[in-house]
Formats: C-alpha cells, structure tokens, sequence
C-alpha cells in the first residue's frame, strides 16, 4: 500500500498529477470544490494554438484519473500536521492523513466589474472572455444572439499590469486569448470590424506569432496600442471606448457593438486560505510562495507540500501540465526519500 | 451676434467610426504583406531620408490606416526610395515595392 | 540624470505623481487637453522620466506644459498611480522659478494670472470676487451678470449676501487682520517671492518685445495664436 | 444599462459623514455666482434640520484656484489651508465642510501628501506659527457641502413640497448630474460613490422624485480648467469642453442638470449661452437652455422656497419652464427685484437663447 497524497483542486494541474499519480502506482486524493473536473478549462470552447476543444481536453484527462479517489463539491476544512505528516479534514466529513499535499489550487479570474471605468455588469454590452467561451460553447447570451454585431472591440490587460486594481503581474495567456477570439468572432460575423486595445502584444507561445500574423493577414483584425482608459453607453446601447491611439499619439473613441475584456488571472482567494493551514506564504506577486523562482517552484519550506499550475502565477496549459507531471515526480521521489 | 474674443477650440480626438479604410484596402490588395506590419520602428530607424524629412513607412501605414491620405503623401514625398527598410523589416514586407505600389495608387487618383 | 531633473524631483508632486510610466495612453485617452490642444500628458510624463536635460529645458520652455487644466482626470485611470497632471504642476513650478515661462506664449499668461487672483487673494481674502470680475473681460459672463455687477449691493443684499460688510457671511468684508495674516503666509513660504519673480521676469519680457507692463498684460491676457490647436483628425 | 450594477459599485464607496457640528468655509466662486446656495445650505441645515454649521468672519479662501492656476508654491496654499484649520480648532470644531469642490480636493490631498509625507507637514506647522502664531489640528472628517446634503436627503424629502417630476404627467424629471472633477477623481475613496459612477448627486434626485441620465460624456469635466478659463485667450478650450458635453446629453432631452461644484453650474450655464451666440444653437426645448442648478438650489425649490430667494434670477438660462413643469409657482414681477422690493433695472437679453 503506497502512501496517501491529497491534490487540492481538480483543475489541470491537479487532474495531470493525479494521472502521471497513478501511473506511478499511487491512488491520489483529489478534492475539487465545485461539481465538475476540469477548472476554468471546462468553461472554454476551444484552446490556442490548434484550436483543441477544451472539452476533449478535459474528457480525456477525466477518464485517465477514474482510478483515483476524486470528492467533487468537497473542500478542505482543516489540515493538522503531524509527525510524519499531515491529517486532513475535508468538508464531506472524510478524514485523510496523508504524506504529501499537492496544492493544485489554480486561479481567479479577475473580476472585471472592478475595473470600473469598463462598466462590466454596468453597460448592456459588455463582457468578458469567460461569457464569450460560454456563448461559444452554448450560443446563448443576449448580448450577441440575435443582435446585429458590426464592431466589436477586444481590451487586453483587464485586472492585469494594474496597480491600482491590485495586480500589477501580467496574465501571459490574456493577449493569445483576445487574438484567438477576434479571429473567432470574425468567423462568426465576416463582416464585423474586430478591434484590440493592447499596451504591449506579449506572444510569447508556440505558435502565438503565427496567430497573430494570421489575425493581421486573414481575419484583418485592426491593433490599436493604447490601453482603454473609459466605456460607456449611448442612446443605442452601444459602446462607446476611449483610449489613445499611441503610435498616432492622440486620443482616440470608437463606438462598438460589444466590448470582451480580458479578465486576467489572480491568485484563488480561498488557495491562500488552504495554502496558510500548510505555512504556504504568498509571494510578493499576490501568489502561493514556492520554495525559490528558478528550480523549485513546484516545491515549497513547507515538509510535504507542493505546488503545481497557476497557484504560483499565470502560465499556460501546457505549462501548468509539464508542472504537474514535474510535481507528481518530485512527490515520488519526495516519498521514496521518506521511507 | 456677441463678439467674445475666443471661438470653440476643434476637437482633434481621432474618430474611429469614420475612418475610412478604402485606401487601405486597395493597397492591401495588391500589397497583402501592408497588413502585416507589426509598428516596430525598424524600417523608421534605419531610413537616411527620415531623420531630415519626417519619412517613415511605419508611420504611412499608419496614416492610412487611420484614412490620413493627405498625411501619408506628404510623408512619401521624402522617400528616397533606397530600400535600407526592406532590408531590415523583421516581418519581411517589402516596403521598398510597397511605397511604389502607394504611388502609383497615388497618381492613378491623380489622372 | 541631470540637474533640472533633480530640482523637479524635489518636488513634492513629482515624488506623488511620478512612479514609473508605462506609456499607455489611459491619461491621454481622457484628457480633455489632449483633445483640444496639441498635447499628449503620456509623452510629457515620458519626457521626464529619461531624465534628460536638454529635454525637460526644452518642456520648460514651451506651450506643452500649459494646455493642462488640472482637472486631474488622469489621475484616475493611470495603472501604475502616476499623476500626469501633477507632473505638470511641478513642470510649470520649476519654468516659473527659472523663468523659463516667459519663453512660451501660454507660459507668459502666469503674468495675468498672478497679479489678478494673487491681488484678489491678499486685498479681499478670495481668488475671485465681484469687485475684480469686469463684464468686459468676462463678456461670457452673459447679460444678467452684467446686470448683478452693476447693481452689486441690490441683488447680494437681496440674496442674503453679506456684501462688503462685517461679519460673517458670503461676500463679506474680511477683516485687516485677517488679510495681514494672508500676507505674512505670503511672506513666509515663498508665496510673496514667488510674485516678485514673475514681476520680474515679465517685465523683462515686455521690455523685449517692445511693451510697457500694461500692453504686455492686456496682450498676454487676450493673444492667442493658432498653433496651439490640432483638427486634423 | 443595468442599474443594479451601479448599486453594487456605491456599496463599495460609502463614506463615513458625522450628523452634526460642522466648521463651514466658504467658496470664491460659489458666492459670487451663486450667494443664495450657500445662504440656503446653511438655512436648510440649522433651521429646518437643526444642525450646528459654524462660520468664523475670519476665514478666507483655500488658494485652490491660485494654486491650480500655478501662481502660488504648494507650501503657500498648504499655509493658508492650515490656518483654515487652526481657525477651526479655535472654534472647537472636528469636521471641516466646504462650499467648494476645489476647495474639498485641495484639503483632501493636502491631508493625504501629509500623510505621506509628515516632514512636510511639520514644515507648514512651522510656516503657520511663524506667519500667524497659530497652531492647527487636522479635522477628523472632512466633507463637502454636497455630501451631508446626500446625507439628509430623505429628511429633505421627507419635507419636500415639490418633487422632480413633471407635475401634469407625473412622470419624473429626466436628470444630469454633473460632478466636479476634485470631488473624486483624485481620491475615490473621499467621495459618496466613488470616482466612475459618484452617487453624491443621484442619491438626492432618486430621493427627491427624479431620474438620472448616463450619457456618454457624463464623466467629462465642464471645461474650467483654472488658466483656461481665467484667461481670456484659453476660453475656446473651456467652452470646447461644455459644448462636447452637451452635445453628448442632447439626444437624452434631459430636463434639469444638477452640480456639486461651483464653478461647473456657471459654466455649464453661461456657455449654454456663449454657444447659442456662436452657433445660433440651443439645447432646451422651444429655443430655451437647459437649466443647471447647485443642488442646493434644488433642494431649496423641493423644500417650497421662493425661486427668486434661491437667486436663480442669477442663472443666464431661463428656470421658468422648468417650474412650470414642476408645478412651482413664481412671480415673474419680482424677479429682478433689489433689495427689500426695491425696482432697479432689469438685465438685457440675449440674441439667440429665449429667456423670461
């Protein structure tokens, strides 16, 4: 009998260590707080840079971890450390203890109706690339079905790079995202004219350039380098977006159809809860502390504890993979060296 | 009328709904790669003729795509025609044919 | 970094108003200068953050730094908690001290400025009263404050004003020792140097181009050329 | 539009205002242009809610308007604010009120720069001792006029004889509300409301009966812009501001404009009229303006006081039609009366904007 690792969280991070887990011959716990697998990923339609459906993604993840002890609408109530590990109290009444936690507790996304000025649950039309992956996933939001979209505006950045909405990291994914859905709606509505309002294009990924120069080339998606600085709404009900054309150096206002902003990645609130039951700090980025922010940052000065995904920061799918396959050899090795 | 010394300040605020994009597209049709420009400066950096006349294909792109014809010729009109930007231009369009291209889209409006 | 940078940065609204400027345009965007003047705040803030001399001499000494109206839009907005028009008041503060602002024809409009409500200040305890207010500078003021500036007493007493009497009230006279008390602050921190140096500074100005102290106050007042707007776009 | 989300916004922005026992400095502009709302401010709150305002003869102005036309050092009107609160602390008082929006944004950031730094703020202790032998408290509160009047809306409403509604039709008056720029822009946090979507001035119209209208440029300042306005050459820029503004409320036919800043309702009003003689356009119906009021004018004509004793008489922009809306009677011979009914000269008219 191997033994017992609990995951918290059942986003990808958690899912890929709980799979890479089994293969290595141990029944991971896995504690996911809402009632389906997957994270934020189950929400999206379809992931850069081939266009993946997010559901297959999280399809096939699902059935290679059947094997591990899963509690879905389970959270951790408490954890007490104990001589050669820890005792965990879980929300459905299961008592666990176990030598190795897996803090898989992923991220926030921000809320955009903090960045005022946008006016997101303010302005009829709105939203953000989480209501957009939701309307692409079940055609049903009345800000777009049946309306006649001629313009539509992306803003990058939303709750990200932000001082003063208390995230000053940037969210990394934020930029592909607005690119792939502007090609995405452009798609959808051929004869729209699709804007995005960035400061900086960061594309850093494999492919992400290809994306981007496929958006200039195909879909004539129009960049505009100036961060939007107000939203409001006319008679219409239309947008109407303020910001500086930098590279002409004026300002700039364009009225829209419907305004996607992108909502960028923040630390789980309730992770810094669970992670301070572990002695897990917070980093001075606002995420999970790892142990150092070279080679050890699926590892923490907490005995037993780890870290996998986008509690330390805002990465990628595949990033957050490759540290969850690191995060389950590290917890292997971690566990033999106990023995 | 009342004389008050001082009259309504025009707005120079860039309008997007009313910009016209025909130029744009005429050239990007026989120019696909204008749309690939990227805004990075290298072709700015490198022009001899800009440092005395303003010149730059950065910026001509940019004025047309803003619908600023007016501006854009006047900024052609230092081009040397040398091609250092076509040497230079990380996205590989060849500015140096596509300010030709502009220019006879120019004198064809001109006949 | 260089020496003019250094004077600004002593400046209690530089060390509030400028962090570090990511070039965004979120203060320009809004900007209500910025749409009727030749004038981007983000560039200015930019201009001061490299820190070059030559550079931030040459702001001093133009319009730019005058379009502002201080509304503090920018501030708002700004990600990184810079203050764009705090930036400028600090800008402007330096051109006066150096005397930089009689370069700049909206620079040289401190001259009016100064001696209208600095006079308004220490002489009647307000920076702009009825008694200073002429219909003739002010013909926007519109007929019916033409009317209540030539029956001044009539209509604030009517409304309740204590107009130019003792005690308290709106409008009311404020008392000698009050005005004294205005005068010594003046003296004190910097204020009544500060009206001496445009005095001077503006006098030379006006020497130099040919006019005596009133032509240049009346000219700086009312000149306006068309330099300062932009409607291209 | 989507009210609720408004609503979840001002939770976030609540501001703590005491009820009683105010030290009240009054404002340059507010008193020359519009002398009968600081009257009314202070009648409505001593005699109808029975509050303590305190005014010392004593006091003066802040500086604001010198200081953000650039013409005094910030040390300056750093000295003169700590003798307005010295004169407070004499007095026994604890919450400083201003007439003045400029007023309220330069104290309240004068507190926070001191709280910043407190080196400087010795410093001004020092100055003020020098020049004044005063010594000064900071006030515990600090409000603006407007804020304890959203404060007592609904004991104003619950007063009211007149409400912001179209007394024929019953529908309600059709809104804007206008903020001055130093209420919140700085400071979010210091205002009702906050910064984006202030409540200050659309608590009251909501109490009192009436409907606010969002329109695209609400947020836009009224163009003063200090040396733009006070310089003759810089005017095209001031009055450039308003016209935007109006043209962005036009399409929304809005009834009334309300202000908390003094100087905005003078511009907001007089540039109606500017406009109307460049462009030969207006913006109220039947070739009137729009009518723009201190909110203390609005509460005085809620409450049933005389129009012409709320000295709207001083507004270029004819109120009459709006009172007739409003169900409010006036007298159209006392309008321009002096002092104690006395009959003086009435003011010339307009050429273009339609006044009575």
């Amino acid at each position: 009998m191997k033994d017992n690792i609990v995951i918290v969280g059942g986003g990808i991070a958690g899912m890929e260590a709980a799979r890479q887990l089994l293969l290595l011959g141990y029944k991971p716990i896995l504690v996911e707080k809402s009632d389906h697998l997957g994270g934020h990923v189950a929400d999206w339609h379809c992931l850069f840079p081939d266009m993946t459906p997010a559901q297959q993604v999280v399809k096939d993840l699902t059935e290679q971890i059947k094997d591990a002890n899963i509690f879905l609408e389970t959270e951790v109530s408490f954890i007490n450390k104990m001589k050669m590990g820890y005792n965990v109290m879980f929300s459905n009444g299961v008592n666990v203890i176990c030598k190795a936690i897996l803090l898989a507790t992923g991220f926030d996304l921000f809320d955009a109706s903090k960045k005022e000025e946008y006016g997101y649950g303010i302005y009829d039309q709105v939203m953000t690339n989480k209501d957009l992956e939701h309307w692409f996933n079940t055609g049903d939001d009345k800000r777009i079905t049946g309306k006649d979209i001629k313009k539509i505006g992306f803003v990058h950045c939303v709750g990200s790079r932000d001082v003063k909405a208390g995230n000053q990291q940037c969210s990394k994914v934020c930029c592909i995202t607005a690119i792939k859905q502007a090609m995405e709606m452009k798609e959808r509505f051929p004869d729209a004219e699709v804007y995005c309002f960035y400061m900086d294009l960061r594309l850093f990924g494999k492919k992400y350039e290809d994306f981007y120069i496929k958006a200039q080339m195909e879909s004539g998606v129009h960049f505009i380098r100036g961060r939007v600085s107000e939203v409001s709404e006319n008679l219409q009900g239309q947008v109407i977006v303020k910001t500086e054309d930098t590279l002409s150096g004026k300002p700039a206002k364009i009225t829209l159809d419907l305004l996607v902003l992108m909502a960028g990645i923040v630390c789980n609130r309730e992770a810094v809860q669970t992670a301070s039951m572990v002695q897990v700090p917070i980093d001075s980025d606002g995420f999970l502390k790892s142990r150092d922010n070279i080679l050890n940052i699926i590892e923490t000065d907490s005995k037993g504890v780890f870290l996998a995904g986008t509690a330390t920061g805002a990465k990628t799918i595949p990033e957050t993979a490759a540290e969850a396959r690191a995060v389950a050899l590290a917890i292997h090795n971690y566990l033999v060296s106990q023995q | 009328m009342m004389e008050f010394g001082f009259s309504i300040s025009p707005s120079s605020t860039m309008n997007l709904d009313k910009v016209d994009f025909s130029l744009y597209e005429r050239l990007c049709e026989i120019e696909p790669d204008a749309k690939k420009c990227m805004a990075c400066g290298s072709c700015s950096a490198t022009c001899t003729a800009g440092q005395w006349t303003g010149m730059s294909v950065r910026k001509v792109l940019l004025d047309i795509q803003r619908g600023k014809e007016a501006e854009a010729a006047r900024l052609l009109k230092g081009c040397m025609l040398c091609g250092k930007c076509t040497m230079v231009c990380p996205r590989g369009i060849n500015t140096r044919h596509l300010i030709l291209s502009l220019c006879r889209i120019y004198g064809e409006d001109e006949k | 970094m260089g020496k003019l940078y250094d004077e600004l940065s002593e400046d209690y609204r530089i060390k509030e108003g400028l962090k570090t400027c990511i070039n965004c345009g979120t203060c320009t965007a809004i900007c209500p200068a910025a749409e009727f003047y030749r004038y981007d705040p983000r560039k200015i803030v930019d201009t001061v953050q490299r820190k070059d001399d030559a550079e931030i001499e040459a702001l001093l000494k133009s319009d730019t730094i005058w379009y502002c109206g201080e509304c503090m839009s920018c501030v708002t907005r700004c990600p990184r908690k810079n203050g764009a028009g705090l930036v400028i008041m600090a800008l402007r503060n330096l051109s006066i001290k150096k005397g930089y602002f009689t370069e700049s024809e909206k620079g040289r409009q401190i001259y009016p400025l100064t001696k209208a409500l600095n006079g308004n200040v220490l002489n009647l305890g307000y920076c702009v009263h009825p008694l200073t207010f002429s219909y003739s500078d002010h013909p926007e003021s519109g007929p019916v404050f033409e009317w209540v500036l030539k029956n001044k007493e009539e209509v604030y007493g009517r409304l309740g004003a204590n107009y130019r009497k003792e005690g308290p009230g709106a409008l009311r006279r404020i008392p000698q020792e009050d005005l004294d008390e205005l005068k010594a602050i003046y003296d004190v921190t910097g204020g009544t140097e500060r009206l001496e140096l445009v005095e001077k500074y503006s006098h030379a100005k006006a020497e130099e181009m040919g006019m005596t102290d009133e032509e240049y106050l009346k000219y700086t007042f009312e000149y306006c050329s068309d330099k300062h707007f932009n409607n291209e776009g | 539009m989507i009210y609720q989300g408004k609503q979840k916004i001002w939770s976030d922005y609540q501001k703590e205002i005491p009820d009683n026992h105010w030290f009240y400095v009054r404002s340059c502009i507010r008193q020359s242009f519009f002398p009968a709302s600081e009257r009314y401010f202070m009648k409505i709150c001593r005699d109808l809610l029975g509050k303590d305002i305190y005014e010392t003869e004593h006091h003066t102005t802040c500086g604001g308007i010198a200081y953000h036309s650039d013409t005094i050092p910030q040390e300056t009107a750093m000295t003169i604010v700590a003798r307005q609160f010295a004169l407070m602390k004499e007095a026994g008082y604890k919450n400083l009120v201003t007439s003045c929006i400029t007023s309220f944004g330069n104290y309240t950031e004068i507190l926070e720069t001191w709280r910043e730094f407190p080196e400087l703020e010795a410093r001004i202790r020092e100055n003020l001792w020098k020049a004044c032998r005063r010594e000064f408290d900071k006030p515990e509160y600090l409000a603006h006029a407007s804020d304890l009047v959203y404060k007592f809306r609904h004991e104003i409403a619950s007063k009211a004889k007149y409400n912001l509604v179209d007394h024929m039709t019953g529908e309600p008056l059709r809104v804007v509300e206008h903020i001055g720029c130093h209420y919140s822009k700085m400071f979010p946090h210091k205002g009702v409301g906050g910064a984006e979507y202030p409540c200050v001035l659309s608590g009251m119209v909501d109490s009192w009966g009436g409907q606010v209208i969002d329109y695209p440029e609400r947020r836009h300042c009224c163009g003063f812009g200090f040396r733009q306005y006070l310089v003759k050459a810089n005017r095209g820029y001031s009055i450039a501001n308003t016209h935007k503004k109006f043209e962005s409320m036009e399409p929304y036919h809005p009834d009334m404009i309300i202000t908390n800043c003094p100087g905005c309702p003078y511009f907001l009003d007089r540039w109606q009229y500017v406009i109307s003689e460049m462009e030969g356009k207006t913006y109220g119906r039947n070739g009137y303006g729009i009518p723009v009021f201190t909110y203390e004018e609005v509460a005085g004509l809620v409450l049933g006081f005389d129009p012409w004793d709320l000295g709207l008489q001083l507004h270029q922009v004819a109120v009459e039609p709006l009172l007739e809306k409003m169900g409010i009677p006036y007298n159209p011979k006392t309008k321009y009366l002096g002092l104690n009914g006395k009959e003086i000269m009435k003011p010339g008219l307009p050429t273009v904007l339609k006044c009575c």
